[in-house]
Parts: structure tokens; C-alpha cells; sequence
């Protein structure tokens, strides 16, 4: 029985399609549950920058706002520990999704970052049996998924010895930053046969080979729905094949859902996983469909597979 | 009482000391000693070189050759023989308080009460040379008028800041004092050299020199020319030794006829065509105010018009009329841009000629004028001010005391131009902290605590009436 | 020697190696595609550069940091108005100069009529500005007609055209500063605007003109921007905040004001992009490639400041 | 007005009395022990760091870098000073140092401090990616012990914050040597006439800067319990805004430390105001900026400015 709690997303940045996506899912699978009675609010805050010092006092705040769960995607995994802490010590249920928080008292609904780089590789192995050099687009420096995602690519690359990385670029996560950095580094490159990405950037990739006049290399997307059409477009161009992946950014529903079972009493484990989304070539035309033009490719959680999840993780 | 200061040590000894900036000879081998008691009265043209004299004197600029040394005290630099200076251009700190100022030059002030002890050493300095000031120690300098800055700078020179004053150098100190602080000023000059101290006076007004020096010098295009007692000069022979032909003080003329009114404040201040009309009174009694606020609300932030209604000369000149990354070229010529503009591009060729016309008629001293403005002396910089004002049509022309370090053979020439332009039709206001100045116009408005406590014309206006309309209420 | 003291010349020096250092990587190869990239990015950090540039001529304490918040309203709103149809490019482009003087208007309304502090303003206008851009298109990217992004991405002469467009804009700019009155204005207002005002300068004009200069150079370069890489995103601009001060100091417009600098302002530009480039290529990571920036930056401004004062 | 004029001071107050009234009127939990530390807790470090911009702009300067360098402070805290508390003393000195040089420099070669400062920023920025490539680290344990003491009756945040601007104030307003420092800010040639090594000061301004900086990375850490290299970037818009909120002025010296510390605090307490308002996620960063000019809009209705030009 969970009709008198109040719900809480701190979200720590606005400023992509991802997030914007993120919201909308929270606020529509949150608006639902309110007016269905489920929860007695379900509100969302966004910071204005991509600051984990912003955000702490952005979850200070929700403890005085006297919210019952606070669902969290941090800027940090660990500076805003002394935070959440505050949180539990207050009594309130902390839920952290995608980027997650270290702190013990916290919930954590991870996806397998290092696996997702990991993949990525495997994948190019399978496509392209002789090897080759690959340039890696790496995220934001200093930020925990940008580490975890390379890790897992190299890793993939130790694992098969005939990749080697020429280059590596920091894409940012923006496409423009991406196109911009691809594109100084290329000239000093020998052939590219892979680009192995972080999500998001993979368009950008793409625009910069073509303006050098380069072959286009199998480039790992992520998700984006101008990433899948422009797949599209060369599939039917000419038989373009690669593959897909990022997290989806409905995990905010699952986050919500996890919440409202804990606040229900249920037992739920403190680390929980999600998959994350793979768009492969049978399924693109399917995924395009259902992604908004600009848009992510996108799941929407809901109770059940939540239940599914905790199930899976006792 | 010549002798006996002779006797001692001097206390600054400059032997064949030059500073040269490029080609500019600014100072060339000037030797030079000042003993204790004496007052040593500097005068020259625009240019001549006493600013410098005094930079290389106080240590703010190092010779290019030649030596300065201290016998008296033996101290190395000037700091430790007791050498302090008032500088030209003023050198607070604004966003400090009078006592915090203080402090600035008075390192030795420590401890918990440093704060009490430097008030109380302000205060007595400010009384001991202006009885009187009501200048209050803790009020911030940016509060203050220029006229109190001035005086402020003044009593720290002469305060005792742990050690001894010495020698006190004042350079134009009295340019933005009236009358009647600049008397004070002058006694207390006299008071401290009869109790052995000396000081260097730079002044453009020669009746203040006269009034204080017991010597004098002259320089001239950075040599000293002439170097006597001041009782062996007369005022004409002075004139004649900066290398000035002086013209005779030109009598106002007869009362000539003017044109209809073309400006009129809220003050009740007015002007006619042709008129040159006087703003006189104490220093910051709302004169400069009542100009700016006439300037600015006759012209505007948003617009230029081809023709302005007026332009403005400054006497600040750091704050209100300089561009300093400049040349003087273009300092003079800023204001007659949409004239000699075409679709909005500037006509090079026109401006060069103009700015090259002006050069000579006002007598800037460079060999250049595409030489960047702040290699010129305060009065020759002063001098491309008019020139930006003059080249321009403007009818009316406004003058905030804009005769600031002009020495006197300028004065005489800019006094004729004026004189010259309106009677082609131009309508001077003019402000001035010097009588003689004010004695030049038409018709004398004189301000008392921001308002006109008298309008005087023809031959009323004369010193007394003025300083008299300038007291009168203070007394009630 | 005269050219020793261009204040521009060390940017174009620092340029230069950058590109030295890349090309002599691969032996000569790549040299004109990597200078053609240079250019063509280059020039989206040139075109808001100019726009700062005006800006901080203006005097301390004058700077804009609105611009990334304008170049993401203007790609979105301009490409949300296109919405992909053919044809539309001048429309687009008629929205993104619309966005330029409405954000540079309430910018300067907010320094001029509230007497804010020129970083301050800006710094609180930019956020109301991407608030809008945000409620305006949810952070959906849209892609451009398809002429005009064939026109971002194009060439001309070997030269792209993005480039083009930006040295245009630069002569214009270099013809106002060094020859016009308004120029001339802008140059004596950075210096002392008390000073300027008592000359008979319309200085609130010349200041509300640069603010508004600012924002449509930032609006135009956000249009080429979102059409070039593809649709407008809600961080496109984040990276020229920065961007846009570094190349206009660094290509030796003096920051006390009243003196601006074209050609270092291209010189930096091309810096900038190059030396991450060489970096790159040298496989530098994050932290080496920032450091080493900071240090070259530093470096050129002592360069500059040395041969300025030996003068 | 003139009462306004005169003291600078009471317009800050002002206007953090009231926005404090607003808060606890939407939001009356936060009107007690806890709930006044939860509010202001944060803004602790950033009332340091807004200290430590003062001391720059109080000698004309400006400091674009200091939220790259808090940020290189804290992953140092987070690291060096916890495992290897000596080695982590010496760095942050070393830091300390590094500010002063930097102030020397800029005034020995008269370089524009804005540029060297975004320099300077990726420099520091480099440095702290070295030290922690991805967020970790954690907080010596009594840094974390005193940023989180609880002292009778009046929350640790509300006396660290008197405490700061208490001893800022003594020392950069009321001490001689502070006196001398912002007549640099006034006019540095009438100081230097004065016989003052200006360089020096210079260098004395920067490393007070650099003092302060490095006391604000240690609170951060102390609160956060951990690092990452890009946690404090944002501090260096929002302390030049607390120095501007506070009464400072970009140029002449005009600074107040007691103002700086109100500041801060306002930032502060704006942000969480608007959380209390609830407003549409779209709106809230636009809303973040509309507050500021609020604020910053009383001091025109107050302080009457020079109608001149
Ligand atoms: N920093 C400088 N650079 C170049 N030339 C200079 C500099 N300072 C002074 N001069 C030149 O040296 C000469 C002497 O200037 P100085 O300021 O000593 O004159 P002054 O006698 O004080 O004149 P005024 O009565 O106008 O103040 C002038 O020709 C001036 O242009
Ligand atoms: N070096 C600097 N860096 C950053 N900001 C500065 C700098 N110098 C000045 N500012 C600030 O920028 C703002 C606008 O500068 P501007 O020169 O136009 O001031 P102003 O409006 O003339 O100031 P005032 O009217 O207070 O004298 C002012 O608030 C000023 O304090
Ligand atoms: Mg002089
Ligand atoms: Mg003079």
C-alpha cells in the first residue's frame, strides 16, 4: 500500500535527447501511477548543470521536502554519497539508476557498462575475421561510465588480438564534439576497419568519414534514432551492416517501479541489473518505427517487469 | 636666511641627470641641489620636462644618465631620505577611506589600533594645512570631491608618517583648488620650510611661485634654463625665460552684442550666441555637476547627429577626455566623425589634414601626431582636447575648468582663440577654479553649494565680487 | 621587424606547429584534409570568436556567455521551423537571425535598463534561453532539408563552404573596425566610455549594437552548426563558451578593451581545433591533452605580452 | 537610499533575510537544526571558494580556473591527504604556492589574468584527471567527522559560515596588510609610489586565493566523502557571482568578505527555493536564471547609481 507516498527523480542533466527522453518516461509512467492512485506524487527536478555539487543539494533538499523515495541519476557514483547518506538517515528510500551511487544504504538498477564495451568488440570480431585498427570514441574524461565502457573495450581488444587501437578521441557524448574530434584525428590515421562508440556519437563518426572521403568503417550506434536511420538509409544503399546498443532510457520507469516496491515493503536486493537495449540489423526497421524522430529507441518499464527483475535477482 | 640653508647637506643632489623616452630628450642633463629650508619653485612650459624631474627626483623613473643622491640623510633611495611626492595626476586609492590611505604610505602603522592612530595622524595633518577641511577621516576617497581628494593627497605628503617629511614634492598641487585652499596650501608651504623642511612647487600660476619660492627654475625642453632667488625675477622676466612671449593680459572689450539665448539650465544658468559666459565659485560647489548635466541632456547615448549641439572639453582628463590606446590623431578627431565620414567609412585623408591643421594652430608639441597620445606631457594632451572640441561646428561649446597644467603662454593663445570663435557666433560655458580665467568672460555665474548665488557682468566681474558671492552665505 | 609585434602573429605561429607536428606524424599525408578540417571547424569557433571579440572590445567586465545557450536555441528553433522540408533554408536561417537580436536585445535590456554586470546577465539570461530551447523541442533533433545540410557540409574551390561564410563575415567585420565611425566608436568606448560619451559618442547605441552583433553571430554560427552535424542537440553549443573567449585572447585582442583583432581571432580558431588534433594523433589522453593546451595557452600570451613590451 | 549607499552590507542581508523568509514559509521543515544544516551545508565550500575569488578580484584580477582547481583540490583530498596524509599536506601547499607564483607572474609580465586563469583552468583540469581518471577516493575520516559535527543549538553550517566571514573580514578589511592589499585593487601605482613590493602582494593576493581554494576542495570532500575531477567546476561562475551578489565590484578593489559569504549563501539558498516551488522540469533551469536577476535587480532599486555616464 503505497497511495500516501511521494516520489522524487533528481536528475542531474537535461541537455540531451536521452534525458529528454528519460523525463518523459518518468513523468508519463509517474503521472499514470498518480492518478491511478498508486503513489501520492511523483515529481521530477532537474539540475541546471552536470554537477554532482548541485545535485547533492538538490537531494538535500527532497529530504526536507519530506519525500518517502528519492530515484536517482547521479552525476557522481561517489560524491554524492554524503548526500544519499543524509537520505537514508532520514528515512527516505534511495534508488539509483544508470549512473549510480556507491553508497551502501543506496539501491543500485546497473547496467553492465564494462559488458556493454565488451560487446561491442566481440561483435566487430565476429563481423571482421581479419582484424584491423579500430578508433575508439570515448565520453566525457573523468566521468565513471566513460571508464567502465573503455575498460570493457579493452578488454575486448586484449581478448582479440587482431584489433589494435590506432586512435582514441573524447566524443563528449555530443555528436558535434564527436564529428569535430573524428575529424582532426583522421588524417593521421591508416585505414579505420571499426569504430567502436559510447552511444550517441556514432552519427558524428560517420558525417566526419564522409567529409575525409574515407571508407566507411563498421561503426557500433547507439540508439539514436538519426544513428538508426542513417543505418537504415545505407542498408538500403548498400547493405550497410552493424549493430546497435545503449541503455534505454525508460529504465527512469523501472527505477520508479523498484521504488514503489520497496516503499510496499517488499524485499527487494540492493543491486539489481538491466539489459541493455541491442538494436540489430532483423530488428532495426522495428525499432525505428517505434522511435520518435530525433528521438532514442526506448522501453517503457512497468510493474510486472520490475517484479521480474527483483524476482531474477533473489 | 639664504645662507644658512645653504650651509647644510642638501638633502637631493642631482648632478647631470637625462631621462630619455625614444627620441625624446624629455630630460637632458639637469644638475640640480635642494637644501633644507629652501622652496624651490619649478616652472616651464607644457612639455618642459618637470614631471619627469620630479619622477627621476622621487625615484619613480631611474636616469638614462647622470646620478641622484641624497647627502643629507645618506639614505639610498628617495622613500628613506624623506622624499615625498604629490603627484599631478591624482593617486589615491578610491575604494579606500581617507585613514586607509594613510596607511598605504605609513608601512610602520601596525598592530591592533593601527586603525585609531591613522585617523588620528590624518586629521592633524588635514587640520595643521587646511584649518577647517571637513574632511572626515573615515569617509571613503571615492566619496570625496576632486577639489578634497587633492587636499587629502596634499596632508598625507605632508604628514609625519614615522619619519620625517624632508622634502615635500607638489606637483601642480593647487590645479583643482580654489582660491582660498590654495591660500592655505601656500601658507603652510611657508610654515614648513621656516621649520627646515624644503619642498618643490610646480605650478603654472606664477603669483602662487612668487608667493611661496625663494628660488626659482626654470626649464626648457628638459634643460634648466634659469636658476636664481626668486627675488631676482619679476614676473615678466619669468615669462620671457620659458621661452613664451606672453601678450599683454587682453583688457576685456567692450561689452559687445550677443544673440539670442541659447541655453538655459533648471540653475537658471543662460548663454547667448556668442557669449562666453563664466562658472566660478568654490571648487565642487556643483559647477562641474550642472555642466555635465547640461552636456548629457543635451546630447544623447542613442544618437549622433552630423551636426552636434555641443561638445564638451574635460579637464579630468584620465577620467573624462583621454582614449589612451590612441594617437593623438585619432584622440582629435573622435568627435567630427560623422562629418567627415562617407556611407559610414571615415575619409582618412580629411582627418589626417584636419588633426595636421589643429597640430599647428593650437601649437601640440610632437612631431607626429599618429605618436600615441600618452607620450605627450599633461598640458600638450590637454591641448589635443580643445583641438577635438574646436574642430567640430557645435555651436555651443562646454568647458569643465579645461585649462588644468596649460601654462601660460597656451593660456594666452587659447584665451584668443576663444575669444575668436565666439565671435563668429559660438556660445562658450567655462568653467574655471582660477579667477584670471573667469575675468575673461562676458557674464560670471558664481555657484554656492549647487546653486547661483550671483550673476555678474562687464565690470563686475572682478575677484572680490566673485569671492565675495562665493562666501556670502557661507557666512550667514 | 613590424611583424614581430602583431599581436595576432603567435596564435598563426602556434597554428602552424600544431599542423607541423600532425602532418610530420604521417609523413605528409592527410595534410590537406586535416587543414581543410581545420578550416571548416575552425571556422564555427572563428564566426563566434568575431562575436566575442566585439564584445570584449568593449571594455572589462564585458563578455557574453550566452552564446552556447543562443546557438542551441537558434539550431533548434530554425531547424524545428524548417521541420526537414526542402527549400526552407532561408526561412531557417531568417528564425536563427530572429533568435540572434531577440536573445541579444533581452541580453543588453537586462545590462542596460537592470544594470547587471554584462557576465552576470548573460550568464542568468543563457539559462532562461536553454529552459526555452528545452520546452520548445524536448531535445528531439531534427534533421535540416537536405539542400542546405549539403550546403553546411559542401565545398567550394576546395574550401567549405562553412569557412567561406565565415571569412565573409569577417571581412565585414575587419572593414567596420578598421575604417567606419561605428567601428572607430566601438574602439574609443572600450577605452573609457566616460570618456567616449563626453566626446560625443552615442555609446549606448555602439554598446546595444555589439551586444546584439554577438548573439547573431552566435545565432548564424548555431544554424551552420546544427545543419552541418545533422540537427540541432541541446548541448551543441556547451563547448564554445570556453572556445569563444580562448580564441579571441588568445589571438591577441587585448582584454582591457578598445583594441580587436581579426586575424588572430582565425589564428586561434585553427589553434584550437589543431592542436587537439595533434594531440590525438600523438594519442595523448584526456588529462596530457589538457594540460599541454593550458600550457601552449599560457604560453602564447606570454609571447605575445614579451614582444609587446620590448616594443 | 543613502542608508544603502553607505552600507553596502545591508542590501545582501537584505535579500538572503528575505529569500530565507520565503523558503521556510513554502517549506516550514526546514525551519530547525536539521533541516537549516541540510539547507546550507553545501554552500560551506562554495562560500570558500567565493572567498577565494574575492581575493582576486580585489587586486582587479579574475579567476576563471577555480573550479578546476577546487576540483583538483578535492581529488587530492580524496587520495593523497587520506592514504598518505604528509605527502597530501605537501601537495596542497605546493598548490598553495603554485597561486602565489602565478599571481608574481601575471604581474611581473603584466598578463592578462583572465587569460593565464582559462589556461590555467585546463591545466588544472589535466592534473586532477591524472590523480583520479574516474570519481572515487574517499574523505579523510575527520574531515568528515568535522564537516558533519553537530555543535549545540546552531548548525555546523550556519557557525562554519560566521567563522569564515568573521575572519575574512579581520583579515582582508580590518588587518593593515588586508588595507594594503585592496589599495592594490584601488590603484596599484599608488601603492608601489608608496614603496610597496606590489609583486609581492600580488603574489600574497593569489595565494590567499589559493588558501582559500584549497579549504574549499577539503570542505567539499568533507561533505561529499568523495572526489571526482570535473565535482567543482561550476564553482568558479557561481563565486564571481557571490562576490558580485555579495557588493563586489569586478574593478577597484571594492570587495566584502562578510558580503562574499551572504553570497554564497543566497546562491544557495535560491536553488533550493526553486526546488520548493515545484516548477515543470522544463522550467527549472530557465528559473535558476530568472532568481538571479531577481536578486541582483534589487540592487538597482536600492543603490542609486551616478546618472553620468
Ligand atoms: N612615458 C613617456 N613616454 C614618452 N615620452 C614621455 C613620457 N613621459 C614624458 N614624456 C615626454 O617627456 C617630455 C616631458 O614631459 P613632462 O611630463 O615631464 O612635462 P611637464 O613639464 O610636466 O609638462 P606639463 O606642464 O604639461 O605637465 C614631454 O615631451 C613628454 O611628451
Ligand atoms: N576586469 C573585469 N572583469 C570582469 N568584470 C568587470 C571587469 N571590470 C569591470 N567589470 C564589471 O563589468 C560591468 C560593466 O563594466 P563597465 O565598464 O561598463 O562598468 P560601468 O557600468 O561603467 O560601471 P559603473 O557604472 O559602476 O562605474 C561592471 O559591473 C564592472 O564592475
Ligand atoms: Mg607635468
Ligand atoms: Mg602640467
Amino acid at each position: 500500500e503505497t497511495s500516501d507516498k511521494r516520489i522524487a527523480l533528481s536528475n542531474n542533466y537535461a541537455g540531451n535527447s536521452w534525458r529528454q527522453a528519460m523525463l518523459q518516461t518518468f513523468e508519463e509512467v509517474g503521472g499514470q501511477a498518480v492518478s491511478d492512485g498508486v503513489v501520492a506524487a511523483a515529481d521530477a527536478y532537474t539540475t541546471s548543470e552536470n554537477q554532482a555539487t548541485e545535485q547533492a543539494a538538490q537531494i538535500q533538499n527532497m529530504i526536507l521536502q519530506g519525500y518517502d523515495a528519492i530515484i536517482l541519476n547521479a552525476a557522481s557514483p561517489t560524491a554524492l554519497n554524503g548526500a544519499v547518506e543524509e537520505a537514508c538517515n532520514a528515512g527516505v528510500t534511495v534508488v539509483s539508476f544508470d549512473g549510480i551511487v556507491t553508497a551502501p544504504c543506496a539501491w543500485r538498477i546497473a547496467v553492465d557498462f564494462k559488458a556493454m564495451g565488451r560487446e561491442q568488440v566481440d561483435y566487430l570480431a565476429d563481423r571482421l575475421p581479419e582484424g584491423g585498427n579500430l578508433l575508439e570514441i570515448r565520453g566525457l574524461a573523468g566521468v565513471f561510465v566513460d571508464d567502465e565502457i573503455h575498460a570493457g573495450i579493452e578488454d575486448g581488444v586484449a581478448a582479440h588480438d587482431k584489433f589494435t587501437i590506432a586512435g582514441s578521441v573524447n566524443g563528449d557524448w555530443a555528436q558535434e564534439v564527436a564529428q569535430k574530434a573524428v575529424a582532426g584525428i583522421l588524417p593521421s590515421l591508416p585505414e579505420i576497419v571499426g569504430v567502436v562508440t559510447q552511444g550517441g556519437d556514432g552519427y558524428g563518426a560517420a558525417e566526419a568519414f564522409k567529409a575525409a572521403g574515407r571508407d566507411m568503417p563498421l561503426i557500433v550506434l547507439g540508439n539514436r534514432q538519426d544513428e538508426m536511420a542513417w543505418w537504415a538509409e545505407q542498408r538500403d544503399a548498400n547493405g550497410y551492416e552493424t549493430m546497435s546498443l545503449s541503455i534505454a532510457p525508460g529504465v527512469a520507469s523501472l527505477a520508479f517501479w523498484v521504488a514503489q516496491q520497496i516503499l510496499d515493503g517488499q524485499e527487494v536486493p540492493k543491486d539489481l541489473v538491466v539489459p541493455f537495449l541491442k538494436v540489430t540489423q532483423d530488428t532495426l526497421d522495428e525499432a525505428l518505427e517505434s522511435t520518435p524522430e530525433g528521438s532514442v529507441a526506448n522501453t517503457v518499464y512497468t510493474l510486472d517487469d520490475a517484479k521480474a527483475v527483483i524476482a531474477e535477482a533473489k | 636666511m639664504h645662507s644658512a640653508a645653504a650651509a647644510a647637506a642638501p638633502i637631493v643632489a642631482l648632478t647631470d641627470a637625462a631621462k630619455h623616452f625614444g627620441a625624446v630628450r624629455a630630460l637632458d642633463g639637469v644638475s640640480l641641489s635642494i637644501s633644507p629650508g629652501e622652496c624651490l619653485g619649478l616652472v616651464g612650459h607644457n612639455g618642459a620636462g618637470k614631471s619627469t624631474l620630479v619622477n627621476v627626483v622621487n625615484g619613480g623613473l631611474s636616469p638614462s644618465a647622470g646620478t641622484v643622491a641624497f647627502p643629507a640623510s645618506g639614505a639610498g633611495s628617495a622613500l628613506g631620505a624623506g622624499v615625498r611626492s604629490v603627484f599631478q595626476e591624482l593617486s589615491l586609492c578610491p575604494n579606500l577611506t581617507v585613514a586607509e590611505n594613510l596607511r598605504i604610505s605609513h608601512a610602520a602603522l601596525k598592530g591592533l589600533r593601527w586603525r585609531g592612530q591613522a585617523r588620528e595622524e590624518i586629521a592633524q595633518a588635514l587640520d595643521q594645512v587646511f584649518p577647517g577641511h571637513g574632511i572626515a577621516a573615515d569617509a571613503p576617497v571615492d566619496s570625496l570631491s576632486i577639489a578634497q581628494r587633492q587636499m587629502v593627497e596634499i596632508a598625507i605628503g605632508f604628514a609625519p608618517r614615522g619619519t620625517e617629511a624632508r622634502l615635500v614634492i607638489l606637483d601642480e598641487p593647487t590645479s583643482s583648488l580654489d582660491a582660498g585652499i590654495a591660500e592655505q596650501l601656500l601658507s603652510h608651504i611657508k610654515r614648513f620650510c621656516a621649520a627646515g623642511g624644503a619642498v618643490i612647487f610646480i605650478s603654472h600660476m606664477l603669483g602662487e611661485i612668487f608667493a611661496v619660492a625663494t628660488r626659482i627654475i626654470v626649464m626648457k625642453d628638459g634643460r634648466v634654463v634659469a636658476d636664481e632667488p626668486a627675488g631676482r625675477f619679476t614676473r615678466q622676466g619669468l615669462v620671457d625665460a620659458m621661452g613664451h612671449v606672453a601678450p599683454d593680459a587682453a583688457a576685456v572689450e567692450a561689452a559687445r552684442s550677443f544673440g539670442e539665448t541659447v541655453v538655459t539650465t533648471p540653475e537658471g544658468l543662460t548663454a547667448r550666441r556668442g557669449e562666453i559666459v563664466g562658472l566660478s565659485g568654490l571648487a565642487g560647489h556643483g559647477q562641474a555637476e550642472a555642466l555635465a548635466r547640461l552636456y548629457l541632456g543635451a546630447t544623447s547615448s542613442w544618437r549622433a547627429p552630423k551636426a552636434a549641439p555641443m561638445v564638451f572639453v574635460a579637464g579630468d582628463r584620465g577620467r573624462d577626455g583621454v582614449l589612451p590606446l590612441w594617437s593623438i590623431l585619432r584622440n582629435a578627431t573622435v568627435s567630427i566623425l560623422p562629418r567627415i565620414a562617407r556611407r559610414g567609412l571615415v575619409d582618412r585623408a580629411e582627418e589626417s589634414r584636419i588633426a595636421a591643421d589643429w597640430k599647428a594652430r593650437i601649437g601640440i608639441r610632437t612631431e607626429d601626431v599618429t605618436n600615441p597620445i600618452l607620450s605627450l606631457s599633461g598640458g600638450n594632451q590637454q591641448k589635443v582636447l580643445f583641438a577635438r572640441a574646436l574642430a567640430s561646428d557645435a555651436p555651443v561649446v562646454v568647458m569643465d575648468d579645461p585649462m588644468r597644467g596649460v601654462d601660460v603662454g597656451t593660456k594666452q593663445d587659447v584665451y584668443a582663440m576663444i575669444r575668436a570663435e565666439a565671435a563668429r557666433g559660438r556660445t562658450f560655458l567655462w568653467y574655471s577654479t582660477e579667477t584670471e580665467e573667469v575675468c575673461q568672460c562676458d557674464r560670471v555665474f558664481v555657484f554656492r553649494d549647487g546653486q547661483i548665488s550671483a550673476e555678474l557682468s562687464g565690470a563686475d566681474i572682478t575677484e572680490e565680487r566673485i569671492l565675495s558671492a562665493s562666501f556670502e552665505m557661507a557666512e550667514a | 621587424m613590424k611583424l614581430l609585434h602583431k599581436p595576432w602573429l603567435w596564435s598563426w605561429v602556434a597554428a602552424a606547429a600544431a599542423f607541423a607536428l600532425t602532418v610530420t606524424l604521417t609523413g605528409g599525408s592527410g595534410a590537406s584534409e586535416l587543414a581543410y578540417a581545420a578550416l571548416s571547424f575552425g571556422a564555427f569557433a572563428a564566426i563566434v570568436g568575431l562575436g566575442q571579440m566585439l564584445v570584449i572590445t568593449l571594455g572589462p567586465g564585458n563578455v557574453d556567455l550566452s552564446i552556447p545557450a543562443t546557438m542551441t536555441l537558434a539550431g533548434t528553433l530554425a531547424l524545428k521551423t524548417m521541420g526537414s522540408d526542402p527549400g526552407t533554408a532561408w526561412l531557417g536561417l531568417g528564425v536563427a537571425i530572429l533568435v540572434g537580436l531577440g536573445t541579444g536585445l533581452a541580453n543588453f535590456t537586462l545590462i542596460y535598463l537592470l544594470r547587471l554586470p554584462p557576465i552576470i546577465a548573460t550568464l542568468a539570461a543563457s539559462l532562461v534561453y536553454q529552459s526555452i530551447a528545452i520546452w520548445s523541442n524536448r531535445g528531439l533533433r531534427i534533421k535540416p532539408p537536405e539542400g542546405l545540410a549539403d550546403f553546411a557540409t559542401g565545398r567550394f574551390f576546395g574550401i567549405s563552404n562553412v569557412a567561406l561564410v565565415g571569412l565573409a563575415l569577417s571581412v565585414v567585420i575587419w572593414v567596420l573596425l578598421e575604417r567606419s565611425v561605428w567601428g572607430r566608436w566601438l574602439l574609443a568606448s572600450g577605452q573609457n566610455l566616460r570618456a567616449a560619451r563626453l566626446a560625443g559618442i552615442p555609446v549606448e547605441a555602439v554598446r546595444a549594437a555589439t551586444y546584439l552583433a554577438v548573439t547573431v553571430f552566435a545565432a548564424i554560427a548555431g544554424y551552420l552548426l546544427a545543419s552541418f552535424s545533422g540537427g540541432a542537440a541541446l548541448n551543441m553549443g556547451t563547448e564554445y563558451l570556453l572556445m569563444s573567449i580562448a580564441v579571441v585572447v588568445i589571438g591577441g585582442t587585448s582584454i582591457a578593451g578598445g583594441s580587436s583583432n581579426v586575424p588572430g581571432v582565425w589564428g586561434a580558431s585553427l589553434f584550437m581545433f589543431l592542436v587537439v588534433s595533434m594531440l590525438n594523433s600523438y594519442g595523448a589522453g584526456a588529462g596530457v591533452r589538457l594540460i599541454l593546451t593550458g600550457t601552449i595557452i599560457i604560453g602564447i600570451v606570454i609571447a605575445a605580452s614579451t614582444r609587446r613590451a620590448t616594443r | 537610499m543613502t542608508l544603502f549607499a553607505r552600507y553596502r552590507i545591508l542590501l545582501p542581508v537584505l535579500s538572503l533575510a528575505i529569500l530565507l523568509a520565503a523558503t521556510f514559509y513554502m517549506q516550514p521543515r526546514a525551519m530547525s537544526y536539521f533541516g537549516v544544516n541540510l539547507l546550507f551545508n553545501l554552500a560551506v565550500p562554495i562560500a570558500l571558494a567565493t572567498i577565494a575569488q574575492m581575493c582576486i578580484i580585489m587586486v582587479n584580477d579574475i579567476d576563471l580556473s577555480l573550479g578546476a582547481f577546487v576540483s583538483l583540490v578535492a581529488c587530492v583530498v580524496a587520495t593523497f591527504l587520506n592514504d598518505t596524509p604528509l605527502l597530501g599536506l605537501v601537495i596542497l601547499l605546493a598548490l598553495v604556492l603554485a597561486y602565489a607564483a602565478l599571481g608574481a607572474v601575471i604581474h611581473a609580465l603584466d598578463l592578462p589574468a583572465i587569460v593565464v586563469t582559462l589556461g590555467m583552468s585546463f591545466v588544472w583540469g589535466g592534473l586532477a584527471l591524472f590523480i583520479l581518471p574516474s570519481p572515487g577516493g574517499s574523505s579523510p575520516d575527520w574531515l568528515r567527522t568535522l564537516m558533519t559535527v553537530k555543535p549545540p543549538f546552531v548548525p555546523m553550517a550556519v557557525v562554519a559560515s560566521v567563522l569564515i566571514a568573521g575572519i575574512t573580514h579581520l583579515l582582508f578589511i580590518r588587518s593593515g596588510l588586508g588595507t594594503v592589499l585592496r589599495g592594490v585593487g584601488g590603484n596599484a601605482r599608488s601603492v608601489a609610489r608608496a614603496g610597496w613590493p606590489v609583486i609581492r602582494l600580488k603574489a600574497l593576493a593569489y595565494g590567499c586565493a589559493g588558501l582559500f581554494g584549497v579549504l574549499a576542495g577539503m570542505a567539499l570532500v568533507g561533505l561529499t566523502t568523495s572526489a571526482d575531477a570535473n565535482i567543482a567546476l561550476r564553482y568558479t561562475l557561481l563565486s564571481i557571482a557571490g562576490v558580485i551578489l555579495g557588493g563586489g565590484e569586478f574593478t577597484g578593489g571594492k570587495v566584502s568578505p562578510v558580503g562574499a559569504v551572504i553570497g554564497a549563501l543566497t546562491l544557495t539558498l535560491a536553488a533550493s527555493f526553486l526546488s520548493f516551488l515545484r516548477l515543470s522540469p522544463d522550467w527549472q533551469i530557465g528559473a535558476q536564471g530568472a532568481i538571479l536577476i531577481l536578486v541582483l535587480t534589487a540592487r538597482l532599486l536600492f543603490t542609486r547609481r551616478d546618472a553620468q555616464a
